[in-house]
């Protein structure tokens, strides 16, 4: 789950890191008002679940309190990557002497949460790490004694020179570690960590990306969600436990399973079609997954069949079929309905589909071509 | 042979009186697997009907099952918040191979999870996996035995109903396996493809593996270099998720493409490179295989 | 340091264990206010640093606010093992189905902190370990992991066959631990550990001893001392920065490191002498260090002698002697003084203390016997 | 020979700066040991003037130390709440022997130190100790040199001035010693009795091994045992603390009464019943040595 910059820096303020002072606002008079609150410049950024905000226009440096409100009024505005921007940080400006990177990420390959650094800080790291690796230091904490306060100065060291602002970095490391462990997080980062003309560190911008499992057990950053900042059937989705990740293309896909939805999607474009969706039913074969999968595809308006690939394992196919034939019969569809199915209870799911009037296919490969076929214009199939 | 599991395996079932316990431990059984207890914390001294006459008995905790029945395995379908737990008390009391079906465990219990297993020399299966069988043998987990057949083919893959579809092909076109291992979509788990490669070279029956990876992390570049380094069996591979676009998680907490890496055209590079060939639809997976045996 | 039954519960109580409603009174009115506001039967338990206060009739059961109050009255004016009775905890009196001991210590062995836990409850778990050391059960936390939740649910299930009671106290177990680790403490134990008729787990007594080491780090648990329950001579010696024990004979001891005071008591008895304490002056050569031991030892009117054991390592004999001269000079001593000094500027030391009218001895084991002949009956020394 | 240190260890001090680091560094090198390097956050890139001429560098971490001066010990004088850290930094730095002097270290602190320092292979000798000493060669720690003579005798103790006393009246009789080393007074600590007797029995010019107990736990009974079962050289023993109430701390957090085995009376009964004689005053360890060499 991603949570907007104010929230995350709301939490770094939490366990002690400093946080350059900021307000969110979801009016422009409200942004007029914290700028005119903090006196000097300030900086009006739209909190929206997308990268590349900056290059977008959606950070604006503002000098008084009536640009601010102009810059709030032009962003909020805003859709960025699809994403329509519904509030904005009105933070105050920093002096800024140099930048730093800090951020913590589990990382697989060492199955620990690393700890990154880099004096290189205010632009991707990613990019730090293509063109300047030994800019970058990587400590991977040992989950068995957590993150010990030598190896925190040792980052400090290797970020500063001055032996109080090495200090003060790994307080803050220390910090934003203590803030990734209890948020649940599996990405924290503060880029840029500026360093001030008289030397204080502050954190200007922050990020935190929380694992979803870990939600359950804690309401409080589980409540963090803004559902405003997402799209409507990623929303939708997610409430009726599906799996859903929206595409470009036209072939709208239902599967059980993750692999097989990614390997079905594969399968559309093979035969030259382009998939409309990721969307994993999971385990499950409650029809009211398939009722929600079918209305979710539907919603989108460049779809232009909808394929279904079952394969009945702990999934009843006889459920899904049942839940497909419910899901036609309250709302007939606009589009035409390719349906593949085997495995546990085929033999009764091709049954209930054929008494509603639907056909079953059982080879996935004939089932995605069909599907293809229908969408294509007349001899461009493969 | 098979590996991991054969039909010796003594099973025992970590939330077996769960929903999703209790009907898999009856497929378990239904399919010949050695159920030899049950754990449910407060329903200890209980016993589980698991069809076919058979009653296993429930313990309230992994060592007194232990201790009682002597498990070689264990399986665990407890809730994604008690499964760091169930697969540290499994190790904590001695059982060397812990699959762990569970979706959804944190990836953060996880970083605990591995070395505590590692220290006690216990293998970790999953979590986020069907687990594994060894057809006509024992089944530890969820794969559907129906679709499987005893034969030479070796097969481990990070997915799930995938596994079954191309399974499913292999068993039709009279490909049985030694044991179909899922190793689990997460990003963080505790078999790697390299050790099951490494149990089906050494395994005399196995005679091809197939390998089913999907984007997300680099297992399969280390899988790669494993196979053009150490093995003598010829391998087949299928990467899901050529059409995935990057930042998104497709379902899987590890299907995630971040890097270079993690693409699946880094990865089906990677494996033809090794000399993997590598199938584009899942059902070549069977032409592929067939002609290298 | 120990603290009090009373500041323990509170402790137990932050980390959410059930424990018996009870309040501290340091008069017998409050005493009987406290059991008036309870309504029925209480306990009233003399709070004090010394084991067996319930033989020595610090502990008594009231049933009515009168009776509280005569049971405070008589336990406020006693002296238990030496020490003032200062306050009581008046708790509510519980209903006991049965007793069951859960305690933590610091084990040498395994290096560990070490869960035990009894069902054989309210009696001294030592000696449940010498007569049934199977109704005992140990489990050693590793540190790097901690205390697991499928070991305390193990602790929890050797102490209780119903499952909510052993889920219940696998829950107290781990709070126990968790209390234990913020508190920097050496033992935190409930004994007994109560299960009521309504099948309630309640702790009804409870006792926390705290790691000096740690006290500095957490200023609140250090706020706990309760320097009115110790030994004023041992409230001295601490302020003064000496480790001080008082013991029953009349050589005082001054001594510069803890194995070689240990072996200069042993050396007085050998010699046919009893040690008046053990008196630990540490590393640094402070003289004002010297002159506070000596003004406590001076203050036990049982002390007939003054036997000064320095070894000169990093201790400067000649701070110590300038230490001694000091003293003597602002006070006279009613006793005589013993001094043996060797090693670190041990001829400067001897000047100093010959210049001031004071002989010193360089060998240990004639000073000790002079130090015995100074307080033995003629013809009685060994 | 000696043991855990002679004339080639190239030490390291964390804290070199501080008040005791100074004083001992200043010690430590006027006594001929060599001292490579200092570590005090914060001081990286000055030097330290060791007196004699010699200038020691200053490094942040003990990781730059490490990798500049390539020590192959390292002795601790940083504040007790620092000390752990300070020990771990030195093990993850692999620096194999880790000598900490500091005394008040929190006792759950040294729960965590032990695993880590043990996992990295490293030694640690205290915390609480005095270090130790190879009269001649080199010193590590506060022992004072003057007390000491080179010689055939080992010897361990878990005290500080009551070693020099012993060691004193030893060197006076002519019985100089190989190694002396003060392991501490702590309830948990890096070395027990039997490693260093077992170094004492591997070294060739040790001859005869003396052991300063004293009350509290039961490291001087598995010191007896390991005596009885392992060692062919003559021990002779002192425990200090026959005259010790229980339940009450002597000084050392370690020096406590607490059940039987912890009791001077339990000791020097398991010391006797292992054939190693208890002396009944410091100086008549000089008399038991010297009958057995």
């Amino acid at each position: 789950m991603n949570i907007h910059e104010y929230q995350a820096k709301e939490i770094l303020r939490r366990f002690g890191i400093p946080v350059a002072p900021g307000d969110v606002a979801r009016t422009a008079v409200e942004a007029e008002g914290i700028a005119a609150r903090y006196g000097g410049a300030v900086v009006v950024k739209a909190q929206v679940h997308a990268g590349g905000r900056g290059k977008a226009g959606g950070v604006t440096l503002a000098r008084t309190p009536a640009e601010a409100r102009a810059a709030a009024e032009r962003i909020l505005g805003m859709t960025i990557k699809g994403l329509p921007v519904g509030a904005v940080l009105v933070a105050r400006a920093a002096d800024i002497a140099s930048e730093a990177y800090v951020g913590i990420i589990v990382d697989r390959a060492s199955k620990r949460a690393v700890v990154m650094v880099s004096p290189a800080g205010g632009i991707d790291i990613e990019e730090v790490a293509a063109t300047t690796p030994d800019r970058i230091r990587r400590l991977p904490v040992d989950p068995r004694y957590g993150f010990l306060p030598f190896e925190a100065l040792q980052l400090g060291t290797f970020l500063y020179r001055d032996a109080g602002q090495a200090r003060a970095a790994a307080r803050i490391l220390r910090q934003l570690y203590d803030a990734f462990l209890d948020s649940g997080a599996s990405l924290a980062e503060i880029n840029p960590l500026v360093t001030t003309p008289a030397g204080e560190l502050l954190a200007v911008d922050a990020k935190m990306v929380i694992d979803d499992n870990e939600l359950e057990r804690r309401p409080a950053v589980a409540a963090l969600r803004d559902a405003s900042a997402e799209a409507p059937s990623e929303v939708a989705a997610r409430e009726a436990n599906l799996t859903f990740i929206r595409l470009e293309g036209n072939v709208g896909c239902v599967v059980n399973g993750a692999g097989l939805a990614m390997a079905t999607m594969d399968l559309v474009k093979y035969y030259g079609g382009e998939p409309a969706n990721f969307l994993d039913i999971g385990g499950s074969s409650n029809p009211d997954k398939v009722i929600a999968a079918i209305r979710i595809i539907s919603s989108d308006p460049k779809v232009r069949v909808i394929l279904f690939n079952i394969f009945g394992g702990i999934t009843r196919t006889d459920d899904v079929a049942n839940g497909i034939v419910t899901a036609v019969r309250h709302a007939p569809l606009r589009v035409p309905l390719v349906i593949r199915l085997t495995g546990t209870n085929e033999e009764a799911a091709v049954r209930i589909l054929e008494n509603a009037g639907l056909s079953a296919m059982t080879d996935m490969d004939a089932a995605v071509q069909r599907a293809v076929a229908l969408v294509a214009p007349a001899g461009s199939a493969r | 042979m098979s590996v991991f599991i054969d039909g010796e395996t003594r099973l025992l079932v970590q939330g077996i009186t769960g929903r999703d316990g209790s009907f898999h431990t009856r497929q378990m059984v239904a399919y010949g697997t050695r159920v030899v207890g049950g754990v449910t914390p407060g329903k200890g001294g209980q016993t589980f009907d698991a069809g076919e006459g058979a009653r296993i008995p429930i313990f309230d905790t992994v060592e007194e099952a232990v201790l009682a029945t002597a498990p070689t395995a264990t399986v665990i379908y407890v809730p994604p918040l008690f499964a760091a737990d169930a697969m540290m008390e499994a190790a904590a009391a001695g059982i060397p191979l812990i699959v762990a079906i569970t979706e959804g465990v944190p990836v953060l219990d996880m970083t605990r999870v591995d070395p505590y297993v590692r220290e006690r020399g216990a293998r970790l299966i999953g979590p986020n996996c069907p687990g594994l069988i060894a057809p006509g043998r024992s089944k530890v987990g969820i794969i559907p035995g129906s679709i499987c057949a005893p034969g030479p083919i070796g097969l481990v893959s990070r997915s799930g109903t995938l596994t079954y579809e191309v399974v499913h092909h292999l068993s039709r076109a009279g490909l049985g396996q030694t044991t179909c291992v899922g190793i689990g979509g997460d990003p963080i788990n505790g078999t790697a493809f390299v050790d099951c490669l490494a149990a089906f070279e050494s395994d005399p029956e196995t005679r091809a593996v197939v390998l089913i990876g999907e984007i997300g992390g680099s297992d399969e570049q280390d899988a790669a270099r494993y196979v053009a380094d150490r093995m003598t069996k010829p391998v087949v591979g299928f990467i899901a998720g050529r059409t995935a676009p990057p930042g998104r998680r497709m379902g899987h907490a590890g299907a995630i493409i971040s890097g270079a890496a993690g693409t699946a055209t880094d990865k089906v590079a990677a494996l033809q490179a090794a000399g993997i060939p590598v199938a584009d639809r899942p059902i070549d997976v069977v032409d592929l295989v067939r002609a290298r045996l």
